[in-house]
């Protein structure tokens, strides 16, 4: 138990695997046993991690709750474990999304119920993996490995096209990260680790064995892996297939938090490591950001299909947090932090939503509605607080992020902060006009008449959704504060590139003896 | 007179143990009626567990033996464990199978330890003639396996085609080693080494031809491109078991002499050796990956893959280092453990006669016959390098001898090429659990012998993928200090 | 007088393995093979290897070439028919081969270009010195040969025979 | 005396030529008998190079080259058997069962 | 090794011994076929040829001008060159491997002396071996020319037959070797001097000598032309001189096997010898053509005698038992040989 307490990330990490593996030893048809179990082990993961995000220090520079343990000896893999402000946010999201994830298929899932919560959960494994990693090689592996349980989601789960959309989605985060794992070889073999933090002060200290354009290179074979998971406009083609065809449950987690591992590897990786190219492609990534903003925008007002209209809405709203993170000011890479998990709850909630009705209705097409807010009041008004979050609206979380992005953008160039703005007009036109769309007027289709409203478990889904949104839009203190001296590092690093940054905040590793 | 020694006889123990086996199951063969030839296969399996045991023996007791034509080092002993491996595995996924397609002879089982005897020899050798023996031994022993359903004109046409182009790759193999010879004057590896070094005659155009000619007849073994064109439709035609064996044991064998020729006594001559390997594993990955894409037969599919494996595997030795050969060492472990096993699994799901062969003959196997489609999934998912499986480790080890080699573009093209290997790997996988029909494959449940195998594959899989150093060490210990030891006897 | 023997079985060997390669008729490939083998032979005996060309004569063209013929009998192999299947075979291949072999000849001859074989004093080609070395720097070769055989004649047996 | 390349040369056509047949025959038994050709080239360089080096161990590798190819024969005599058994054709053209 | 002002002499020389054993060997054999016919007769009770010439000596040479006038016939369907090759091939074959039998010790000419052997090779045995061993290609290509069902039979039957047997004669060959140490028949020949062969190996000889008739198609192994099952068998499409370069060569095989067993087991041309040089030198000459005769008649008492084997008792016969008791010859023959150099 000592050990246990002692190493509070390895337990965050893998209690989520142990859910699957006692998953994995029921019997099959007791359904709502393996639901239970599930629900139970994500609940556990989440209170572990808020007590994780209690327990982080704002003030304590550096990582934190670091294990370290020598792993692979030969090429010296760690098990490097640690945790900043950055990825406590995203470790508080990913623990927060699952349950909802699990309570959000609790009735819509009904067949092979036992392999969905076991990849369920493991696919949790998988992401806090991603964020707690320090050591290059392991988050390859948390990177990869999670995509086996997302990809049988998506394929077994998901809708009529639903084999063509996990291929998709499965080879375009893998080419992407082929290339990053020849990436973080070859950074080996320069630095001779693959720890993160060693390699961070190596480049810092004006590392030698890095020449400018093998950085560039590495630069763009990281970035590429990262642009594509996000995903950043040209890459995006994956994206709306994999979310409209996914289940439920794969496309909450799909938007609230497998697209954030892009951005959050251009913060962890691409910035600190490769300062110099990330300041020389920043414009070029940019324009590709605000051009992200405004074509998902204005592609997701066309859709006639609100999965899908969400999914576009996604590329816009990570377009903003690529935005953001390339401004390299304060206000905006903590905007885009915090729009990350903005958009990781408003948007998984939206896609809860879009599932509750689709489990009604069994479509998804604007058309199909109309008037639901007289059948469904409930179900309208908590569509109403999502949509607006989503859109940004001042007192929920939306605003905050895209307020700061847009501060950042406007310090580097006011044109880039004019055209994020008219993003945000847009996001408001679509998902208002679909809102009116689908819930004002006159009921015109008859089998909306008589549809029910939300159950209670339902209920109490969207309710943990809108109070999370209301706190985060009221009060960001708590969230913010815990950003602040992550930011500032990346910002220090990525600015003074490998000039004059000496200080060593953790000690490295100690090359693991034989 | 004749200078043998009893330590000779040791240090080829493992060999004599099979050789001795094999004839022991010919010898018991016409006592036994039909239905009880399995029991030759039990005793096979003693013969090679004892073979391992002797293995260990020999461990004991390493240097070169025989007038120096063959040698007990950590690098044969390495490989001769895989053999055992390899043999052991597809020993026991053979059993049901004979008893079912009604090819129940006890030649079956004497063949595979032959087989696996010509293997040893060819990684243990080091003496041109030696390992020539080796690959005719392993080889004759594989083409008989091949067609060893004799009614079924699919095993004899897989039967004939690996006879004719493997005996044409040996006539290139055997012609690269007479300019060998007749430049150095000697077909010892390591007074072959000496010489090339001492008289600078690294440098001379007749050597070059030499290791082409050598290279294209291994180059078949191996199944590289342009020299892969046998292996689908041999690995189709043969019987899932024997396919299994060939598809490892041989290769594996093959680049054990490749390592030891190449890196081992060649080393010196460097450049030339180095960009047949390049090219030819460029060549091997691009072809292997793009043609498994059109395959329909899951045979085929994973003959193409084992394709595309050897230029994996050449990407680590084109790096040629001793991080290269060790990284090489251990992938073959690996790829023995996924290729075997899925191999031996496509049998009982293939019914009688290997019938439900085609990928759609997977439909829903998912979820008729969990356990089934879980261990495919597994032996699919490392084949193609996801992390946790040690296929993934495998790959890693290459790829990271291949940048510290500086061969950045090939390690390019491999990880692309894997990329698009993961597309049809996967493809079996969506058939299996997300498409929807009765599957045409049987239901009969496993047996036991087949049972042990697979779940050796995946737990090996499992462990090597996450604790590599299990094997790897070993691995290092072979390969180190220098290649060039390779070819010597410590 | 060794020389003109020389290129006169020389010249018999080309011109009987090209028959090899261009009849049509197995039973006359066959043939023309033979004529190959024995023509060797001769050259063998002219380089001082008697014994080799001896038993090039007993293996090959008394056991193994019989054998061919045999099964050339037994199975009435008469004329092939001409297909245009390898015609790819063919336009890339032999282009390639002939590229590769003519290169090979090339370096060969220029390799060696000029010297002639020594005085055969301390080469013997007899029976007792084929013998001698076999029995004491290959006898290890020599066991595993028969380990060969033993497969060889296992596997023709399970591929050939009628009932097993 | 002959020169050694004019052996040499010698073995290299006759390689040439069993390869050549080896892609140019159609008849099974004949592209076998093509590469016995090509291991009886392999055998003239062998004897040639240990004429020349005057060193009797490379008749030792013909002589098992001679051994190998006898036992190949008859295991490759016993597969076209086999096949024509089955298959009732001698025609490589004819054995293309599995493409696709 | 002969230097090269010797050359021309040797050329000479041996061309000389080449007619010379041509001559007597073809004569020979037409008169073993004389003998053959006239001893069978009187096995049977019968007088065999008396009309052409006294005691029908003359026979033979009317079955020559018969042979050679006779019409040639050559069947529409055969195959031309191998039909022509293959009479051919087996008439050559059986005569060249005469070539390393030596008939006599020595003889000195004008201060030159002439080994009585056309060439000593120091394979000698071998090269008889590799000759017998192609000799199967005559039978085979006949059998295979004839474009005929029976010849074609008997085609594959003689080959199978001499394939089966040739491991058994080359093992029995080999005992004989292990014992001489050496391949030269000359010095076997000379070896025995003391003992002969046979007395050291009976079961040697025992096996050569069925293997031999075995080799040669002869009662009571012909199954390859058991007119009973096979008309003629490989040649029964051939007639005139065809035919009868097979009939010669049938009987050369026989001299041939004869001088061989001669010389492995009975001492070859030793024997006593006395009188004036040329008497010397001639009489084991002599000798040696009267062992050959008793061979040879042995041979024809075998065919009056014996009943024809049926084929699978001739296969099952040579793999089953000779093959094995060849091999155990061999073996303890090289024990004894072992235990003995210790």
């Amino acid at each position: 138990m000592i050990w246990l307490s002692q190493h509070p990330l390895s337990v965050l990490t893998f209690l989520p695997l142990a859910g699957a593996a006692v998953i994995a030893f029921l019997r099959r048809e007791s359904a709502d046993r393996i639901r239970g179990v599930a629900l139970a082990f994500s609940l556990a993961t989440f209170a572990l991690a808020l007590k994780l995000f209690l327990a982080f220090s704002p003030n304590q520079p550096g990582m934190q709750f670091v294990e370290y343990r020598p792993w692979i000896s030969s090429p010296p893999i760690g098990y490097h474990l640690g945790i900043d402000g950055l990825s406590v946010l995203l470790i508080l999201l990913s623990a927060f999304l699952t349950p909802l994830a699990i309570l959000a298929s609790w009735a819509s899932i009904t067949s092979h119920v036992k392999e969905f919560f076991l990849f369920l959960l493991a696919l949790e494994t998988g992401m806090i993996g991603v964020f707690v990693s320090l050591d290059l090689f392991l988050f390859f592996i948390f990177w990869e490995a999670m995509l086996i349980p997302m990809y049988f989601l998506i394929g077994v789960w998901g809708h009529e096209r639903r084999v063509y959309a996990a291929v998709k989605f499965i080879l375009y985060t893998m080419a992407g990260s082929a290339l990053m794992l020849v990436g973080i070889i070859y950074l080996y073999t320069v630095t001779g680790t693959f720890d993160l933090e060693v390699i961070e002060g190596l480049v810092a200290g004006g590392f030698a064995g890095l020449s400018g354009s093998a950085q560039t290179w590495l630069f763009l074979a990281f970035f590429l892996a990262f642009a594509i998971k996000v995903p950043m406009f040209p890459f995006h083609t994956w994206l709306p297939d994999a979310h409209v065809e996914a289940p439920t449950a794969g496309s909450v987690i799909l938007a609230g938090v497998l697209l954030k591992m892009g951005t959050y590897g251009m913060l962890r990786f691409c910035l600190p490591l490769f300062p110099q190219a990330s300041r020389e492609f920043a414009p070029l990534i940019v324009v590709l950001a605000i051009v992200g903003i405004l074509y998902g925008a204005l592609v997701a007002m066309v859709q006639p299909d609100m999965k899908k209209l969400v999914a576009y809405s996604s590329v816009a709203h990570l377009g903003f947090v690529v935005l953001g993170i390339f401004t390299f000011t304060m206000a905006g890479i903590q905007g885009a932090i915090y729009q990350m998990c903005n958009h990781g709850v408003s948007t998984g909630a939206l896609f809860i939503l879009v599932g509750m009705l689709y489990d009604r209705r069994h479509t998804r097409q604007i058309k199909e509605f109309g008037g639901l807010a007289t059948t469904l009041p409930i179900y309208s008004a908590f569509f109403m607080i999502v949509a607006l979050s989503s859109l940004g609206l001042p007192m929920l979380n939306g605003f905050v992020g895209e307020f700061l992005i847009i501060l950042g953008a406007f310090h580097v160039r006011v044109i880039y902060a004019v055209l994020a703005a008219v993003g945000v007009v847009l996001a408001a036109v679509y998902l208002l006009w679909m809102y009116q769309r689908v819930f004002f007027g006159e009921v015109t289709n008859e089998k909306n008449r008589k549809l029910p409203d939300l159950t209670d478990r339902e209920k109490v889904i969207l309710v943990s959704v809108v109070f999370v949104i209301l706190w985060m839009g009221v009060y960001p203190q708590p969230f913010l504060r815990r950003l602040d001296l992550s930011t500032a590092h990346v910002i220090h690093r990525v600015k003074h590139g490998p000039a004059s940054y000496a200080l060593q905040r953790t000690p490295p590793p100690a090359e693991p003896a034989r | 007179m004749i200078t043998v020694q009893a330590s000779d006889f040791i240090r080829i123990l493992p060999q004599e143990i099979l050789s001795a086996f094999a004839i022991l199951v010919m010898v018991f063969e016409p006592f036994l009626p039909s239905s009880r030839k399995v029991v030759l296969g039990w005793f096979s399996l003693l013969g090679v567990v004892a073979a391992g045991a002797a293995a260990v023996r020999t461990s004991y007791s390493l240097g070169p033996a025989f007038n120096a034509s063959i040698a007990a080092d950590p690098f044969s002993i390495y490989f001769i464990a895989l053999f055992l491996l390899v043999a052991a595995l597809c020993l026991l996924g053979s059993f049901n199978y004979l008893q079912r397609d009604n090819i129940n002879h006890g030649e079956f089982y004497a063949l595979i330890l032959m087989g696996t005897v010509g293997m040893c020899f060819m990684a243990a050798s080091t003496e041109l003639i030696m390992i020539f023996l080796g690959l005719e031994i392993s080889s004759l022993s594989t083409y008989v396996l091949a067609g060893f359903k004799r009614h079924d004109g699919l095993s004899n046409e897989a039967s004939l085609k690996y006879f004719l182009l493997g005996s044409f790759a040996t006539a290139f193999f055997l012609y690269g080693i007479a300019f060998v010879y007749g430049l150095t004057g000697t077909t010892n590896l390591m007074t072959l080494s000496e010489r090339l070094s001492r008289t600078g005659t690294g440098g001379t155009p007749l050597l070059w031809v030499a290791i082409v000619l050598m290279f294209i007849g291994l180059g078949f073994k191996v199944s590289t491109a342009p020299f892969h064109v046998w292996t689908p439709d041999v690995y189709q035609g043969a019987p899932a078991p024997v396919t299994a064996f060939l598809s490892v044991g041989p290769k594996a064998a093959a680049f054990a002499v490749i390592l030891r020729i190449f890196l081992g006594a060649f080393h010196a001559v460097g450049s030339v050796s180095f960009q047949m390997l390049w090219l030819s594993a460029i060549l091997t990955m691009v072809v292997g990956n793009l043609a498994a894409l059109w395959q329909s037969n899951v045979k085929r599919l994973l003959a193409y893959s084992a394709i595309a494996h050897a230029g994996y595997v050449l990407v680590g030795i084109a790096a040629g280092s001793a991080e290269g050969v060790s990284a090489v060492l251990f992938y073959l472990t690996v790829y023995a453990l996924m290729n075997v096993g899925a191999f031996i699994l496509i049998a009982p799901i293939a019914g009688t006669g290997e019938r439900a062969l085609r990928v759609e003959d997977y439909t829903g196997l998912g979820y008729t016959r969990p356990g089934v489609a879980a261990c495919l999934t597994v032996f699919m998912l490392s084949l193609g390098g996801i992390p946790t499986t040690a296929g993934f480790l495998g790959k890693f080890y290459l790829f990271r001898a291949a940048i510290h080699a500086h061969l950045i573009g090939l390690v390019i093209v491999a990880v692309l090429t894997s990329v698009v290997s993961v597309y049809y790997y996967l493809r079996l996988v969506v058939v299996m659990y997300m498409r929807e029909g009765q599957p045409q494959a049987t239901s009969e449940p496993l047996p036991l012998a087949l049972r042990v195998a697979l779940a050796t594959s995946v737990i090996g899989i499992f462990v090597l993928g996450l604790f590599p150093l299990l094997l790897k060490k070993k691995g290092e210990a072979e390969a180190s200090p220098r290649h060039t030891k390779l070819a010597q006897v410590r | 007088m060794i020389a003109p023997l020389f290129y006169i079985f020389a010249g018999l060997a080309i011109v009987a393995a090209l028959s090899v390669v261009l009849q049509r008729t197995p039973v006359y490939s066959a043939l023309s093979l033979i004529l190959v083998l024995c023509s060797l032979a001769v050259i063998y005996l002219l380089l001082g290897a008697q014994f080799l060309a001896v038993i090039q004569v007993i293996v090959y063209a008394g056991a193994i070439m019989v054998l061919f013929v045999f099964v050339i009998m037994l199975l009435n192999a008469r004329q092939e028919s001409p297909t245009d299947h390898s015609l790819f075979a063919r336009r890339l291949g032999l282009p390639l081969l002939a590229v590769f072999l003519a290169e090979v000849i090339f370096v060969v001859v220029g390799h060696f270009s000029g010297t002639v074989f020594a005085a055969g004093a301390t080469f013997d080609g007899g029976p007792g010195a084929v013998g001698g070395l076999l029995f004491r720097n290959y006898v290890l070769p020599f066991e595993v040969t028969s380990i060969l055989i033993l497969v060889a004649v296992m596997g023709a047996v399970v591929l050939a025979k009628k009932q097993l | 005396m002959v020169p050694v390349s004019h052996v040499l040369a010698l073995s290299v056509i006759l390689f040439g030529l069993g390869a050549a047949g080896f892609i140019v025959r159609r008849n099974i038994i004949t592209i076998f008998m093509c590469i016995e050709l090509m291991l009886n080239a392999v055998n003239l360089a062998f004897i040639a190079f240990s004429r020349y080096l005057g060193d009797p161990d490379g008749q030792i590798f013909v002589f098992f080259v001679i051994v190998v190819a006898a036992a190949e024969a008859a295991m490759g005599l016993a597969i076209i058997i086999a096949v024509q058994r089955n298959r009732q054709t001698l025609s490589i053209d004819d054995l293309d069962s599995m493409k696709l | 090794m002969a230097t090269h002002s010797d050359l021309p002499l040797l050329l000479l020389m041996t061309l000389a011994k080449v007619v010379v054993v041509l001559g007597v060997l073809l004569t020979a054999i037409a008169y073993i076929v004389w003998m053959e016919r006239k001893v069978v007769a009187h096995i049977q009770s019968r007088w065999g040829p008396y009309l052409v010439g006294p005691h029908g000596l003359l026979q033979p040479l009317a079955d020559a001008l018969k042979f050679l006038f006779k019409e040639d016939i050559v069947p529409d369907e055969v195959d031309r060159p191998i039909f022509w090759l293959a009479p051919l091939l087996a008439f050559t074959l059986a005569f060249l491997s005469i070539s390393v039998i030596p008939f006599g010790e020595s003889i000195t000419i004008a201060g030159h002396t002439i080994p009585l052997q056309i060439t000593d090779l120091n394979v000698g045995l071998l090269f008889v071996l590799a000759v017998t061993s192609l000799g199967v290609y005559g039978v085979a290509l006949a059998g295979w020319s004839s474009n005929s069902k029976f010849p074609l039979f008997g085609g594959l039957r003689s080959s199978a037959q001499l394939i089966s047997y040739e491991l058994s004669l080359g093992l029995a060959v080999v005992s004989v070797v292990l014992i001489a140490g050496s391949l030269s028949l000359r010095e076997i020949v000379e070896q025995q001097r003391g003992l002969w062969n046979i007395c050291k190996q009976p079961l040697g000889f025992l096996l050569y000598f069925t293997a031999a008739v075995a080799e040669t198609n002869r009662t009571p192994f012909d199954l390859p032309e058991a007119e009973a099952e096979l008309v003629g068998g490989y040649h029964t499409e051939y007639s005139s001189f065809k035919f009868a370069m097979f009939f010669m060569a049938e009987y050369a095989n026989m001299v041939t096997v004869s001088c061989l067993a001669t010389s492995l087991f009975f001492g070859g041309w030793l024997g006593p010898v006395f009188g004036p040089p040329l008497v010397r030198s001639l009489l084991p000459v002599l000798w040696f053509a009267l062992k050959v005769l008793a061979f040879l008649f042995v041979y024809i008492w075998i065919r009056g005698t014996l009943p024809r084997f049926r084929y699978d008792q001739l296969m099952g016969f040579g793999w089953r038992v000779m093959l094995p008791v060849a091999l155990l010859n061999v073996l303890g023959t090289s024990l004894i040989v072992a235990w003995r150099s210790v």
